[in-house]
């Protein structure tokens, strides 16, 4: 197994976007984004013991885009959003369709490549050499080769190829699951009864943080759990708690598998 | 009587190790590489009709005999281990960027793929098929990857231009509308029956 | 339409790089020796009557093409001109295996380098570089390989006892590459996320 990630499917997050995108391929215009989003968050989740920080960043990042997109869908007209940042959503989207294009063109290509080798593999090349009759002719050889040089190479062919993967047990991704927002705010919520959306997420510095918590709401809207109210399209998206079960006894939809 | 210089051409390839490019056969044979070329092309053609269980082809830039394709299961029995161990997806992905973008620093190649792919890098390197071809001359200097010449033996081409041509590859217009429609923001396609939001 | 079998000789012999004996030949396409023999001898014909610059010939035991002694002229114009003169670091890493180790298998060989090294001992041997110096008491009594003195004497060196110490192992820079890579993963506490570990 190499050192840097190979997941047991999916190399990286473009491949698994595009499996998830295209695997349905008889039904294109059935498939949803919150489908998509839900799986891949899913996959995620699956796949984090194989995953090192670097890698886990950009499968993040892409989540990250995902869940924005969601959210906004899940919120049609909703329009309180400023332009600037309507705009940085698009041209994300946009960034994250040409690389998902080029992805796939390449993932293609690289069947091309299979299919090449594949059939030049059915043929051996003829390697035999001169045969000794022409021996005498050849070269010399050992033209310019030193003791220290056979040293080198006898050197570098007992060293230890880096090709096992190194350990990274020790190391936790990032994990950020609507299943843990959602008990954050069934601690947080009975507490304060009423506060509005920006207060409830003003500590919280990354988007994706947000968006996840944004999720959880949702969660317990749908659940009863909580009430939304929205006094326009520009206001401020206000939180009330219901009151209900102890916390911990909630169902979560699962997100991360 | 076969002439002088198609026997030697014949004689010259079969003590080869490597393909042999049509200037040095020139060369030798005091000939113009245009006369080897057609030379080769009517021995390749004369094996053909022989129906010789070996074939002369061009390939990496030069010529060589090889097996012929359709004895691999009786070649496969003599030659222990298989030609090549098979590369992985990851492998295959990242040589075909390679191939088609180089030269091509590890930070472009990372860029398409979406993952670090240092280590793919290595293996590739290691089995021979790419090389640090350059280096960037900006200001990172990074070195840039290309591709050898046993890459396109294993591959069986002659040149690295004969590869397919990329655009063929480019996802036909149903993955496009997918892709696109999948990742479609905000409501306004909701309402004409489009994927409905679910919670 | 030439037979099958006929051309599956074509196709073996052709891609070995020793004399391939009549036994193997029988053995892997499931036919009698004499049979081999017949179909070896009709081979040979068929070159000749073609005026090929190639020949099928038998010799050590076993049968094998070569070119044709009267276009020696160009062969060796070729072996003059066309091959380098330094020895393939496939050739340098096996000779360094066989003066360290020896007396040494082939299949040790192989198992250090990772690749079969069969053709480069047979070159390394032509050149009287390496001799077979032993047969392994072992059940399959492998052939061991060790140096010649005229290596000794090529290298300067009086004694092999001369050969420079390998040296206590130093990681190369790959190795560096992978811990570093692991460290860097494992800096998840770093909120700069730009320390890297020095080693």
């Amino acid at each position: 197994m190499p050192y840097t990630v190979s997941t047991p499917v999916f190399e990286g997050p473009f491949d698994l976007l595009l499996h998830l995108i295209t695997r349905e391929q008889v039904d294109l215009w059935e498939v949803s984004l919150s489908d998509i989003v839900d799986s891949y968050v899913a996959s995620l989740e699956q796949l984090r013991a194989a995953l090192d920080l670097e890698v886990a960043t950009e499968f993040l990042l892409i989540a990250a885009v995902l869940l924005e997109l969601k959210a906004r869908r899940l919120l049609p007209g909703r329009d309180d959003v400023e332009l600037e940042e309507e705009l940085a959503l698009w041209e994300e989207r946009d960034l994250l369709l040409a690389r998902l294009l080029e992805c796939k063109t390449f993932k293609d290509a690289a069947g091309a490549l299979h299919r090449l080798m594949d059939a030049a593999g059915r043929s051996w090349p003829r390697l035999a050499g001169a045969d000794e009759r022409y021996a005498g002719l050849m070269p010399d050889l050992l033209e310019g080769v030193t003791a220290a040089q056979l040293r080198d190479h006898m050197q570098a062919l007992l060293a230890p190829k880096p090709g096992n993967r190194l350990l990274l047990d020790h190391v936790a991704p990032v994990r950020i699951s609507v299943r843990d927002a959602v008990d954050e705010l069934i601690d947080e919520l009975p507490r304060v009864g009423r506060i509005s959306f920006s207060r409830l997420t003003g500590e919280l510095g990354e988007r994706l943080e947000i968006i996840v918590r944004f999720l959880a709401l949702l969660e317990l809207y749908k659940q009863g759990l909580v009430d939304l109210e929205q006094a326009s399209s520009f206001a401020e998206l206000q939180v009330s708690w219901l009151g209900g079960p102890a916390p911990g006894a909630i169902e979560v939809e699962e997100y991360q598998g | 009587m076969a002439s002088e210089t198609l026997r030697a051409i014949e004689a010259i390839v079969m003590v080869a190790d490597v393909p042999v490019e049509p200037h040095l056969l020139a060369q030798l044979l005091e000939v113009s590489p245009a006369r080897v070329e057609e030379l080769c092309a009517e021995l390749e053609a004369s094996y053909r009709d022989d129906d010789r269980g070996f074939t002369l082809v061009r390939v990496a830039g030069g010529y060589r005999y090889q097996s012929h394709g359709d004895l691999a299961a009786y070649v496969e029995r003599f030659v222990l281990e298989g030609q090549t161990a098979r590369l992985s997806a990851a492998a295959l992905e990242t040589l075909a960027i390679i191939a088609y973008k180089q030269p091509v620093s590890r930070a472009q190649i990372a860029s398409i793929r979406g993952v670090n792919a240092d280590g793919v890098i290595r293996t590739l390197q290691a089995r021979g098929f790419i090389t640090e071809a350059a280096r960037d001359p900006g200001p990172g200097q990074a070195l840039l990857y290309g591709t050898t010449p046993l890459l396109l033996e294993r591959l069986g081409l002659d040149r690295i231009e004969e590869l397919p041509p990329l655009a063929q590859f480019v996802p036909g217009p149903e993955i496009m509308d997918a892709l696109e429609h999948s990742l479609q923001a905000g409501g306004v396609d909701d309402e004409d029956g489009g994927s409905r939001p679910t919670l």
